[in-house]
């Protein structure tokens, strides 16, 4: 994928978006828009269906209804949406048995690099030393780490973290934030599902509670694959 | 969603209600005649004495073996290119039967084959492209068994199937392409069939039977099918309405 | 492109560490051969006349059973999801990852096989053939344990569910890779016609299998 | 295990403590005394040793040195403190094939119960209508409180937990809180790891930034096994 | 002592639904079998002969790849630890889970065994010797296989590793599983020296099996 600093034109256009998992309808009439620079956090209760609409966002599932479009001008204007966003999920995808350093270099080749050094990367994460151990005997947070400094070797436009701030400490907590500026002010677009409140300039806010697919007894609103087999007469 | 309205629950329900009864009633009638010609009327082998009389179990249940699991992919076809849940409950329902009819058709040719080639079994393309014909059966069923989730079960269970599907010609000319013990198609051939009429028509006439009997089955289990989905789609409804004592803590989580 | 190389690189690299695949696998398929004599006890004729199958029955276990953790463990740490992120095919991530696990695992097994077969008393040509078929014959193996993988990954279930619906579909490659060998041991039948339909198996299941395991990986976890 | 709602004497003795990863030690010259109705939150950077230190505590590995005796008065004096302990780590510990209530029921019967019923422990934690559903399909969070419910199930006098808080919504973590408190209320201690501030009355603080094994420069200032192949002449 | 059984339900129960253990395991049993044949090819007094061995080499297979995920699962989901948290010591721990897993596989194993011995065309003799040797020669391979599966977590490796740690050790079983068969079969050896090694053998496994694991679990990922 191309070099690219600045990001032209990072668009995300959700438009009566309905997701569901399993047979079971999760979220209904959904749509936003998000342009470069934009910040979302994403909250809602417990099972709302953060994790689920990241994954949609990323391309790794499908939504149900509704269109969705991830796009940006320029060299990369026809990529599909996967190539487009980086996913920073409850996991964070390191070999334990390769160093610090294998890990990365094998995300720049697989996605393109053209971002930041290794060694820069870690250090804006505060993880330089640690390059050259297995991965498999990092702490938690310096998983976590390790995991963010992905975003910054191999750039793209979107970033979908669910939760990332979970397991840093105050001061990557810090050093991340200023780092998701950054990103916004090169024309970048954030989607961060979180329970903490994050301090950022102009944070939108996208409440998932908002637009359930059932009412707080649980009973559906919205058709979905179960209603489906329930239309059949009684037994 | 469209395709769906056509073949929803309801509609299904009613219609294999209606006509399961006659495809039960008709089955066992022809096969009674059948049979009858099959055990009276036909004549014994004059190589193969009466134990030809096998045939008229073995032969049907062979097609239909086969023809259990052409179906099966053809619902596959429907899961994975029109993504209709009905094409599952009619794929979910057809292993089993295929199964069975292929265990019989396994039991009865080598009930067969010990009289014939004095051994109960022996490792030739014919016999054994239906073994494996009977593994892929018993794989599909534990896969179903296996995934909790319907959608993803049938998509999974879906591919596997037309995966198996190769096995299918295999079967039908495996005779032809190997040298094998068991013998050629005799009926089925593009110069016409090959036994005697007096043969010929008791086996057609149990083959049709059987045939009725195994439509009844299959809309049977698929009945049985769909109303496991509905309790399946209530119990999970039922599990996520919050229970009245639980509406007074504050509200935590989704239902 | 890179990608797809950069894929197969760190694969053979993860494969060839010791507990990787490579020398495990190698080590299987040994601990199979010296198994099996035990069983049918030491007599040598008998054992060079069943030794391509012996060999070959070792090689199918040894490279279904590596298998099962083809995208297993990518799934387990979450690169899985990763890897997926980019604008190529998923078909072109599994080739990529069959092709790695056939050149860290089937590859050794392909170069020590001349060696093993000398445990089982067996002649040169039969070794020749034994090693020409195991050559052409795995990748239809790896291939179709791709499925098998990817229904591990997709089902969260063990090697064993995934051995259950493969091994059927691995008989076809075994009895023609057998019956090409057993051909180069007795003259009279020919060596080609089996060899030929062991490499067509092979592509046709590097189809197939590249389609199925793709088709199942992307039902993910929906 | 013995029913008791009431702990007697609950208590943990920590002295002189040293701890260690692999060959490199990690924490040195720890002591710290807790009775019942003491909380304390474990801080400290990222790989500061919080984890590890838990996992000491709870049985789970052994202390390069220093002394460690985790009691109670009553029936279970004599108990190891395996026994004594529950602990609440990054993963929950649900089988993904079972519902909530076989996973609950089966802890119950594993740890002895005699705590709060299956249904009440859940609605405590505002989960109790997920619990015919199979833990594999639930959210995180969801998880994480079914994970939670086991504390009240099969109750132990010191709850040692790991980041509980991470992956809960605010509501659940305001639920947890209020648990945390009873505990303490009935003579129970609570060591729990965070990044976050849990708001807990007279909560204890024990930074392991304090207890370093080695200066801010990486130079080790404890002996460990590496050092032992350090102490040759230089070659 | 509740708790002990508290946990041999669970897995019997996690291992008997569909997918888990208890049907795969007899399945791939079935495809082994079944493979086989072709391999060596159709000749009955052949297969007859090397049936036997071949049975046990199903069933040792079957056991060891089943019993890779013994404590894997465990510790995936973190169940492990919290296992760990008992008074009872860590073998306990381990013979709860290693009788659960033969309840759950192996027995079902045997129970099909006389069926499959007619697909090898053996005879009544030795299809009672043969179910009999394998109801007492497989709980050795089990606490066997429960030393690899604990190596398997604490080093985080695959099945391979495992299965060449122990493939050696567990050939002293197969050698006197199918010993005692053969014996069954051809009349002037006689059957019960070996059979009584081999439950010897099962019940000095049991001891080492537990023991071993208990012992390399406890290292845990230090
Ligand atoms: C377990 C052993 C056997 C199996 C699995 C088996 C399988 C089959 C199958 C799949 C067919 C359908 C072929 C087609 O439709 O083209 C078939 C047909 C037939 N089998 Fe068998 N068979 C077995 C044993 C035998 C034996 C021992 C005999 C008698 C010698 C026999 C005689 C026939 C005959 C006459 C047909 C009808 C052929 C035709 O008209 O197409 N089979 N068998
Ligand atoms: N296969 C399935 N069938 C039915 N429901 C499912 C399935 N998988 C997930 N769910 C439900 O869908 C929701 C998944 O939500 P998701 O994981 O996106 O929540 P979340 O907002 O990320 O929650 P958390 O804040 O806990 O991470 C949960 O309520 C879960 O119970
Ligand atoms: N086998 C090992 N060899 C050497 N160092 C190790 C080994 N295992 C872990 N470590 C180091 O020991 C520390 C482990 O710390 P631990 O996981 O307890 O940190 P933590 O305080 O829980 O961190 P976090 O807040 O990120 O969870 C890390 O610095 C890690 O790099
Ligand atoms: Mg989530
Ligand atoms: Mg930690």
């Amino acid at each position: 994928m191309k070099v690219c600093t600045v990001w032209v034109e990072a668009r995300v256009k959700i438009k009566e978006l309905a997701l569901s998992r399993g047979e079971r309808a999760l979220v209904a009439g959904l749509s936003l828009t998000l342009v470069g620079g934009d910040a979302v956090a994403l909250v809602g209760p417990n099972g709302s269906g953060k994790t689920s609409l990241l994954r949609v966002l990323a391309g790794l599932a499908e939504p149900t209804a509704g269109d969705l479009t991830v796009s940006m001008q320029g060299a990369d204007a026809d990529l599909p949406r996967n190539a487009l966003v980086h996913l920073g999920g409850h996991q964070d995808g390191l070999k334990g048995a390769l160093t610090v350093r294998d890990n990365l270099e094998f995300w720049i080749a697989y996605f393109g690099g053209a971002g930041l050094s290794i060694s820069k990367a870690l250090d804006q994460l505060g993880v330089g030393h640690l390059v050259d151990l297995p991965a498999a005997i990092l702490s938690q947070g310096q998983k976590r780490r390790v995991a963010l400094a992905r975003l910054l070797v191999a750039p793209r436009p979107i970033w979908l973290l669910d939760e990332p701030t979970a397991a840093l400490d105050t001061a990557s907590t810090a050093r991340f934030l200023t780092l998701v500026e950054a990103h916004r002010r090169a024309g970048g677009i954030v989607v961060a599902a979180t329970h903490t409140s994050l301090d950022l300039s102009n944070l939108k806010t996208l409440d998932l509670g908002d637009y359930p697919a059932h009412r707080q007894d649980g009973e559906q609103t919205v058709k979905d694959a179960e209603s489906y087999w329930l239309e059949s007469e009684p037994l | 969603m469209g395709i769906l309205d056509y073949a929803n629950p309801t509609r299904v329900l009613r219609f294999s209600r209606a006509v399961k009864p006659w495809f039960l009633g008709l089955g066992l009638i022809t096969l009674a005649v059948g049979l009858y010609g099959a055990f009276f009327t036909a004549p014994a082998d004059y190589q193969q004495g009466e134990t030809i009389r096998i045939m008229y179990l073995h032969v049907p249940m062979a097609w239909l073996a086969m023809m259990a699991y052409s179906m099966m992919a053809l619902s596959a076809i429907g899961t994975l290119g029109f993504k209709h849940p009905m094409a599952d409950v009619s794929a979910k329902a057809l292993a089993p039967i295929g199964a069975t009819f292929t265990a019989i058709c396994l039991i009865t040719g080598s009930l067969w084959g010990k009289p014939m080639w004095n051994t109960w079994w022996v490792w030739d393309a014919r016999l054994t492209s239906v073994l494996i014909l009977f593994l892929v059966y018993l794989g599909i069923i534990a896969l179903w068994q296996a995934i909790e989730e319907p959608i993803k079960a049938g998509k999974v269970t879906a591919i596997i199937t037309l995966v198996g599907a190769i096995n299918l010609p295999i079967i039908k000319f495996s005779v032809d392409w190997w040298y094998t013990l068991h013998q050629p198609a005799s009926v089925f051939r593009v110069d016409g069939p090959t036994i005697y009429p007096a043969m010929l028509y008791p086996l057609l006439i149990c083959a049709v039977g059987f045939t009725l009997v195994f439509f009844y089955l299959h809309f049977a289990a698929m009945e049985n099918e769909l109303k496991r989905r509905r309790i399946r789609a209530m119990q999970m409804r039922a599990a996520r309405r919050v229970a009245p004592e639980q509406t007074t803590l504050p509200q935590g989580s989704t239902a | 492109m890179s990608a797809f190389r950069a894929l197969i690189a760190r694969d053979v690299r993860l494969a060839t560490r010791v507990g990787g695949g490579a020398l495990t696998g190698t080590l299987f398929f040994l601990a199979v051969i010296v198994t099996i004599p035990f069983g049918v006890g030491p007599d040598l004729n008998l054992l060079s006349r069943i030794g391509p199958a012996i060999m070959w029955i070792g090689a199918l276990l040894a490279t279904l059973i590596g298998l099962e953790r083809l995208f297993q463990s990518d799934k387990d740490d979450g690169a899985l999801d990763l890897l997926r992120l980019t604008d190529s095919p998923v078909s072109n991530f599994v080739i990529a990852k069959v092709i790695a696990h056939w050149l860290g695992s089937s590859l050794p097994l392909v170069l020590v096989t001349p060696l093993l077969s000398l445990l089982l008393a067996l002649e040169p040509r039969a070794i020749l053939a034994l090693t020409a078929t195991l050559a052409v014959g795995t990748p239809a193996l790896s291939f179709l344990g791709a499925v098998g993988a990817a229904l591990a990954v997709t089902l969260r279930r063990g090697a064993l569910l995934m051995a259950v619906i493969i091994l059927p579909f691995s008989i076809p490659v075994l009895i023609f890779g057998v019956a090409a060998t057993r051909a180069a041991i007795v003259d009279p039948d020919p060596f080609w016609p089996p060899f030929a339909l062991l490499t067509a198996t092979s592509l046709i299941y590097a189809v197939i299998g590249t389609l199925g395991a793709a088709a199942t990986l992307k039902i993910g976890d929906g």
